[in-house]
């Protein structure tokens, strides 16, 4: 019993719950920002994970997750982008917060952690995350423009 | 057959599978129990051979052969999907037009696919000690190349991919798992067995005998194969189109 | 909770198979054969876990000091993955190859078409 | 702790997978799948199998969405310019004459178009 794990289990229920939710119906708009902002999510959770199950290692998987997601997102923003540009998807306050609640969790994670090269990895995670999270919110917002066809 | 008689049918499977499957799950080891008898061996073994991951000392010494198995399988996929991409008469391949991606995401794009490579290459590179592996790292690689389609330009991706070597590179990594199978039965023990390397200090990279090499010739293989994939689905949905005439 | 893994793995399967069997686009068919082998890998974990335990990778704990799950079980999901990632490409490939030949991927009309 | 852990995790994929299945259009089915993946990725974190976590993470939130999404786009480039957006998924070829096919039996079709969850 400790308290990472306890914030993880209210994270996921309350979150990810949420996320499946929100992908699944409503328009399109709101299904890619969702998807975008459950990588944070599931990111800051395994991270507290990590430290909830004290395996320093677990934080390897946060580590591809702050890279592989935002791209994941940007698959969408680039393969969508005819059907997002009527109505580009802004969420410029889910996306603060977003950026907002990663960086208090990493910086207390890395508290915890002590000074070492734990710390420094669980603050590139977040560093990566937060840049990659608002990158691809950037890119949903008409950051990619539809692409000329040869009909 | 009709969809009512398709239906049914389903109905049927479904409810001999639930029923069977709902027996059979109280007659499995409950969850969570304690008696693992295979993986209490298997920890014994990767340990005995120094590999800190036991998961790969699992994959690339004790079931190297299954793996063996499971790369062939990927590299058949992937020949199965270039001879079922390939171009065909009557169609006709169209340079893309470049796109304009917003600054921001360029930039980050740019700057992401070291990073990413970077990534890959330690998730295959401590594969024997931390999680990670051949195969993880494998497809962050790709992945990382294949940015530069996602937020940059194709002719981007295409600058730095040319497929024939990596359809090379997806042969090179299976024949090296094969020449160090029978590297073990040319020094005087079975295929794949893991005998011919020290096994170094424990926890440090070159620990575990071949399970480093084999984990490197995976990941080689995995990069260069997603690589040869998914330029054959980008082949299709970006240049080629039907010739006919839309 | 001593068979909840199981029943939500069958559960997995079950809706993945009604998908598949009512589905009316080739390539969503696909996605639900990725539901259904994603059940697997719910199923093989599950009969490998241990209350307690930790993962079976030793970079950061002493060999020894805490029960762990089995490892076996995590390596023949892991070959279930890339099988999974494997045969969705080929399929897909082969979806591709469908919609060229028969200008549709709806699987009652190429029924339809083939009598 | 783990416990209520383990059983938050299996609902959510458990619920995910169901909305995966229930999305019937190819493109929002890709989105369902990613968050389908990172719910699974969790549950193997959970499980203590962060190799699998890893290669889950690898395969469900790149390389498959975007195989899904080029297989669409030329599956409804090669279906003709009609069908490209507004009639959903379900007819993906319907706008191809085919002199061949008869005459369709009215209300053999149709109702479950659009059952999106």
């Amino acid at each position: 019993m400790n308290g990472w794990l306890v914030a993880a289990a209210v994270l996921l229920a309350g979150g990810l719950g949420a996320a499946v939710w929100g992908v699944a119906t409503g328009p399109l708009g709101r299904r890619v920002v969702t998807q975008n902002m459950t990588t944070s999510l599931v990111c800051v959770a395994v991270l507290l994970l990590a430290q909830g199950y004290r395996r320093p290692a677990y934080v390897d998987i946060g580590l591809e997750l702050s890279l592989l997601g935002p791209i994941g997102t940007l698959v969408y923003a680039r393969l969508l982008a005819d059907d997002l540009r009527p109505d580009p998807p802004r969420a410029p306050r889910l996306t603060a917060v977003a950026a907002a609640g990663t960086a208090a969790v990493v910086i207390a994670l890395a508290v915890a952690s002590g000074p070492g090269r734990a710390a420094v990895k669980l603050l590139l995670v977040g560093a990566l995350l937060i840049t990659g999270n608002v990158v691809a919110s950037r890119a949903l917002a008409g950051g990619i423009p539809e692409e000329a066809r040869h009909e | 057959m009709s969809r009512r008689l398709r239906m049914l049918l389903l109905a049927l499977g479904g409810a001999g599978f639930a029923a069977l499957f709902a027996a059979a799950c109280l007659e499995l080891p409950h969850f969570g129990a304690a008696r693992h008898p295979y993986g209490e061996r298997a920890v014994h073994a990767a340990l005995a051979r120094h590999t800190a991951n036991v998961v790969s000392a699992v994959n690339f010494d004790q079931r190297a052969f299954d793996t063996l198995g499971e790369e062939s399988i990927l590299f058949a996929a992937v020949l199965g999907t270039v001879v079922l991409l390939r171009q065909t008469r009557g169609e006709r391949q169209v340079r893309p037009e470049p796109v304009a991606v917003a600054r921001p995401v360029r930039r980050y794009s740019l700057v992401m696919v070291p990073v990413a490579l970077l990534t890959g290459l330690y998730v295959v590179a401590h594969g024997q000690l931390s999680p990670g592996g051949g195969f993880q790292g494998g497809v962050v690689v790709a992945t990382a190349l294949h940015l530069l389609y996602i937020g940059v330009d194709y002719q981007a991706l295409e600058r730095i991919r040319p497929v024939g070597g990596y359809e090379v590179g997806d042969a090179a990594g299976e024949a090296a798992y094969l020449v160090l199978g029978a590297a073990g039965l040319l020094g005087g023990s079975a295929f794949l067995a893991n005998t011919l390397l020290p096994y170094g200090t424990f926890n440090t990279i070159p620990s575990g005998g071949t399970v480093p090499l084999l984990n490197a010739a995976i990941g080689m293989e995995v990069a260069c194969a997603v690589v040869v994939l998914l330029a054959r689905f980008l082949d299709q949905a970006v240049e080629i189109v039907d010739g006919s005439g839309e | 909770m001593s068979v909840l893994p199981y029943l939500a793995a069958g559960w997995m399967f079950l809706a993945g198979c009604y998908g598949l069997a009512t589905s009316r686009h080739l390539v969503h068919a696909v996605g639900c054969l990725a539901v259904c082998q994603s059940s697997t890998y719910v199923l093989l974990l599950a009969v490998g876990y241990r209350t307690g335990g930790t993962a079976p990778v030793f970079s950061d704990v002493r060999p020894g000091s805490r029960p762990l799950v089995d490892p076996v079980v995590q390596a023949l999901t892991l070959t279930d993955v890339v099988v999974g990632a494997t045969v969705t490409a080929l399929l897909l490939a082969l979806v591709v190859q469908v919609a060229k030949r028969h200008g549709t991927v709806d699987p009652d009309e190429l029924s339809e078409l083939r009598g | 702790m783990n416990d209520a852990l383990v059983v938050i995790c299996l609902l959510l994929v458990a619920a995910s997978a169901t909305a995966a299945v229930a999305v019937r259009d190819p493109e929002r089915q890709a989105l369902v799948l990613a968050v389908l993946g990172l719910s699974l990725a969790v549950l193997f974190t959970v499980f203590q199998a962060p190799d699998v976590a890893l290669s889950q993470l690898a395969v469900g939130s790149v390389l498959t969405p975007l195989l899904v999404l080029l297989s669409v786009r030329k599956v409804r480039r090669g279906a003709g310019p009609k069908t490209r957006r507004g009639t959903g998924p379900d007819r993906g070829g319907r706008d191809r004459t085919r002199p061949d096919a008869g005459p369709q039996p009215p209300g053999g079709r149709g109702g479950r178009d659009g059952a999106t969850g």
